[in-house]
């Protein structure tokens, strides 16, 4: 691994993390509406597996999915005007943080079904494997959606075509305030890949170069023709299941557990790292910070300035005009 | 009397069944320690323990499918399904097992469970969290739909609907759940079939669900001063459905509105429609007019989802096309 | 002209579509070498391979979910659901996703997707293999809801499903698929949204789909000899509706019957029955009256099910309440 | 293995095939409506896991589901009258083949929504559970349900509950006409168990005594509360997909296929065995079999002197009266 690849790892972190430290602060400040799923202290996993991927490539993403919108390239702005509802978000303000979609860059949504992207993951690489190209789809979901219908159709389904896709279980211990221990009966849910006769593979999901290689090794396989692939990362998300949930996940998590993961927070291990190496200085990093800080004000102003959706949109785009 | 919200009614309601009969559990996705995602279940993990209160897998098909299978085995099961935008990922277990389980053995089998779920749009939460299609349930034979508009109607309808053998379906509205009333603190139950007129008025009858009932009552109240006599019926449960109710109103009156926060095309606002097409027409003196939500998905901007979801204003306008 | 059957206008229209556009392809149950459970696609795989004729696993969530995915992908498939009832355990695909993409992330995505389902009772298939609850798909918003009657529209129907941009729901009617009739070799298309009058009449509006159309066919013929002049109106799409045709035919009959195979309460027969006493209550000379299916499961005992089953009968006793 | 159990297994098979057959005859004859799948040639899977059952455990079933019943205690008569669509059948003649229950003997319902009843038994354990009973149930479902996600949502919730339920997979090697291959990419199928944490094991379906010995581990297992347990058989049905299929399977299998297959026939396999030890003659055999169909006959007779249902069934059994 270069060191120029762990900076742009550590750059990606610090930049999701950047992003979901100020949204909460907005949401809670009430400037943003509806309700949205931060990813702070998972951000290892967006960022280890979208350095994996190609231009052309795609993303399915999940309710929690700023990171993964961000990771493959989605800007601040957008994003921000998404959540902020208006007419200039990457959804023109008819999704919100839970329908993020940016197709020009392979972001094919994120879902407010947990498991609902899984299925149709399998499609967007039946299409890539249909076309002749050679784009590889990864797909990312919560543990809870390892328990869905959907997810075990959609990867036997994947498996019996042999489609390109990568299966990412971000599991995060919970599913809202439900524990793993009442979901399955499992100590590594990437087990299920045999189900499917598929290959599976658990990884620290805070080692962003875990993630990275383990994701690294699917994706090559994938485009290469040799099928899905069902890796899991395990992490732990720092706040409540909601941004705004009532004592931010305390209802129904230990304070020494919250505390116990956030030593193991992905970005202070890298940048612990690289700074002990030299590769990069606090300067370099303050540097970073603040670009980032930079972006989101700018991000936050376009959202402000820019314009709500018209009433007359409402019931535009339900359907497309026929020829 | 004492005043509580619609949430404490349903709590109250739950308490009393899972004392008084031991058959009576819950199960759902976090209704234990979170006490649900709208606060229903609040405490009953407490008084019942982890074997009557159970924290589910994000499953929804076994949600429901074991459900049917505990009420098959002899218990009473009241199983929540967080959101109704959920039911279409376990619809199978409702639509073939649950509604149809009695009828297709011959009378053999009971399926006395409670599904309760929640339902309509509110806050922001965009397309696959703010649906309201229970008329789906409806149309559907074998099953029980149950819509309370006040806390009074949800303690003495839960009541019923656990004692009864039916599978029941019990929507609870997202703008109703924290809205106060009356409630004895005595156990009652309210028979289905049986319509309420929440207020009465000679010059226009107006049929409303649930927060649209709210509504209605805000707007004809207002009518008032102007000399508009508005009479408001709450059908409590749209099947059975109290047509009679409804008849004699219009006998009085010759003129229907009704309001459902179901989308317009082949909802329950259509149905009271055809009902009295069918049956009444001779005494309608103008045409029937349906308040409802409009022909799209839930839109998340703030002041689309305020254009999206019907109100007073909505109302309004439909009298406005009859006086 | 070349006289053929519905089935085989299908089959036409499929093998047209697969030959002219490379995007095209069908995956199913059984679709590849059985042809389908009804032989719609016979034939198929010989002459397009297992590449583009798809044998799927028993997954409908996977089957629904990866078409999406596929049409996301820039295909154009063509996706069988053997039967109507077996949706429900493929509904959250269909109506939280199919139906929305496109709207909730503003435009962005399109599904031009058609999922084939055969609907309606015959042959003593009970209740779980004889249900015709479309007027699901017709409620919530985004769908195109096709229902073809005869093999002319069968095969133009299909070709502008095919063509379509927006995700189509297409219904064929087990008692229609062996029915024959005039149908042209060349490739035309039929657009959405536009009713036929297929019998003019001066006395009553008989709006009537698939199956019930060649009922109300019927009838209107025999009642020809009795002097009662029935206008037989085939709506071909429920979604886009053409309520024009109707109520132009309403303003000259007074009259209206609606005859729709699902069940009554909020079904098809409800919509028309309450669109046109919304908006054509001043012409109407007696009762809306709805023809369908009574409220319970389908049974099996066949005296049971000819009860169960509208037609010929149901329409004559509607027509005795009107004359 | 004692020889009296060997005889009652012997027995028990033919029992289900004398019965298969004879339907079978008159199926095709005409006198049977509906359409049903026959298990002829699946009959040691029934045989040998009933054979571990006790009176009062619980049995689920699919839409194969003859031997299941009868392996359960149903009786000839009771079962043709059903087929015959008589009032006096298991369902009251509302249900046919694909709905048949004998609630009195635990049997719970064959199923027409494949994989419908595999949620539905995890409930039923829980049930057994709850009331701290130590009924068990067996459930019963084909290789094609094992790709749907009621299989994956209700054996996981089955294993999280730690319920009595031991789920057989009767892997036939098609689902209609959809082979294996084609479906997954799987050896055995047991080894999905390890994705719930539960035991499984695959054996050969074709023996019973390997049957009986694996069903009989983990009915043991689970009645003493070691929860549920996946045991995948493998066998062949030697006929088509339902009876009256075109060319009886031949269109998707080869008839060497079928032969080989015929040649491990489960009955011929242990009567062999039981003629050579000499623990039965062919008199004991023949008088058997002349035993079957005598009551084969009285069977017949029983469902064509016993009534159809009345017109006023129809409506019968939707809904329970409450009180
Ligand atoms: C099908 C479905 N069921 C339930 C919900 C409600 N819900 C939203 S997120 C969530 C938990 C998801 O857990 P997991 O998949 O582990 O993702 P995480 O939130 O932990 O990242 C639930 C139950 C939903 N959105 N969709
Ligand atoms: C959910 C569902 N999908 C499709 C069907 C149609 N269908 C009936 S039986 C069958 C094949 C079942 O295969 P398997 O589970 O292996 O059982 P087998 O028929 O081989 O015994 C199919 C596809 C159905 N009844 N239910
Ligand atoms: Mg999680
Ligand atoms: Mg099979």
């Amino acid at each position: 691994m270069n060191n120029e690849m762990r900076i742009d790892m550590l750059r990606g972190m610090m930049r999701i993390r950047a992003f979901e430290e100020k949204i909460q602060e907005l949401y809670l400040a009430g400037y943003i509406p509806g309700s949205m799923h931060l990813s702070t202290g998972q951000e290892a996993i967006p960022v280890g597996c979208c350095m994996c991927l190609r231009e052309g490539d795609y993303l399915m993403s999940s309710h929690r999915g700023h990171g993964h919108v961000l990771a493959k390239g989605g800007e601040y702005k957008y994003m921000m005007a998404e959540l902020y509802g208006k007419k200039t978000g990457y959804s023109r303000g008819k999704g919100g943080s839970m329908h993020f979609a940016h197709v020009a860059i392979g972001v094919l949504g994120t879902n407010g079904i947990v498991g609902g992207g899984i299925p149709i993951a399998a499609g967007v690489g039946f299409a890539s494997k249909y076309l002749e190209s050679d784009r590889v789809v990864v797909c990312f979901f919560g543990d809870g959606a390892a328990e869905t219908g959907a997810f075990h159709e959609g990867l036997n389904f994947a498996a019996v075509l042999q489609v390109p896709v990568i299966y990412i279980i971000e599991n995060n211990q919970y599913a809202i305030s439900v524990p793993r221990k009442l979901s399955d009966r499992l100590e590594d849910l990437s087990v299920r890949a045999a189900a499917y006769g598929m290959p599976g593979e658990t990884v620290d999901g805070n080692d962003v170069v875990a993630v990275y290689d383990a994701a690294k090794r699917a994706v090559e396989r994938a485009r290469a023709g040799g099928g899905p692939a069902l890796i899991e990362c395990k992490t732990y998300r720092w706040h409540g299941h909601h941004a705004g949930e009532p004592r931010d996940g305390l209802v129904y998590r230990k304070q020494e557990e919250i505390d116990s993961w956030k030593e193991k927070c992905p970005i202070r291990r890298l940048k612990t790292q690289l700074l002990e190496e030299q590769v990069v200085t606090e300067a370099d990093i303050d540097a970073m910070q603040r670009g980032f800080q930079q972006e989101l004000e700018e991000a936050v102003a376009f959202a402000n300035e820019s314009p709500y959706p018209d009433e007359s949109d409402l019931l535009r785009d339900v359907y497309i005009a026929e020829e | 009397m004492r005043q509580i919200s619609l949430r404490e009614a349903l709590n109250e309601s739950l308490r009393y069944n899972l004392q008084h009969d031991e058959r009576v559990f819950c199960w759902g996705e976090d209704i234990g320690v979170l006490g649900g995602a709208f606060g229903v279940t609040a405490g009953l993990i407490d008084e019942f323990g982890p074997m009557r209160i159970i924290d589910t897998p994000l499953s929804e098909i076994a949600i429901v499918g074991a459900g049917i299978g505990a009420a098959l085995g002899g218990l009473r099961p009241v199983v929540e399904i967080m959101y109704i935008d959920f039911t279409p990922g376990c619809m199978d277990m409702i639509v073939n097992q649950m509604a149809k389980i009695h009828y297709m053995f011959g009378g053999q089998c009971r399926v006395p469970m409670v599904l309760r779920i929640v339902t309509g749009a509110m806050g922001e939460n965009a397309a696959q969290h703010s649906q309201s299609f229970y008329s789906f349930f409806v149309h559907v034979p074998g099953l029980i739909v149950v819509t309370p508009s006040t806390p009074y109607d949800a303690k003495g309808l839960l009541n019923t609907s656990i004692a009864s053998d039916n599978p029941v379906i019990f929507v609870e509205h997202k703008r109703t759940v924290n809205i106060k009333g009356e409630v004895p603190e005595d156990h009652y139950t309210i028979p289905f079939g049986k319509a309420e007129v929440k207020r009465e008025g000679t010059d226009i009858t107006l049929v409303a669900t649930q927060a649209l009932m709210h509504d209605a009552l805000k707007v004809a109240e207002d009518l008032e001063k102007e000399h508009v006599s508005i009479e408001v019926i709450d059908p409590r449960t749209l099947k059975p459905f109290d047509k009679e109710t409804i008849f004699q109103s219009v006998e009085k009156t010759g003129r229907l509105i009704v309001a459902d926060e179901g989308w317009i095309h082949c909802g329950m606002a259509s149905e009271i429609s055809a009902l009295v097409a069918e049956e009444m027409i001779t005494y309608l003196d103008g045409p029937i007019v349906r308040v409802g939500t409009p022909d799209s998905p839930c839109p998340f901007s703030p002041p689309l989802e305020k254009a999206y979801i019907p109100g007073e204003e909505e109302i309004r306008e439909a009298i406005k096309k009859l006086i």
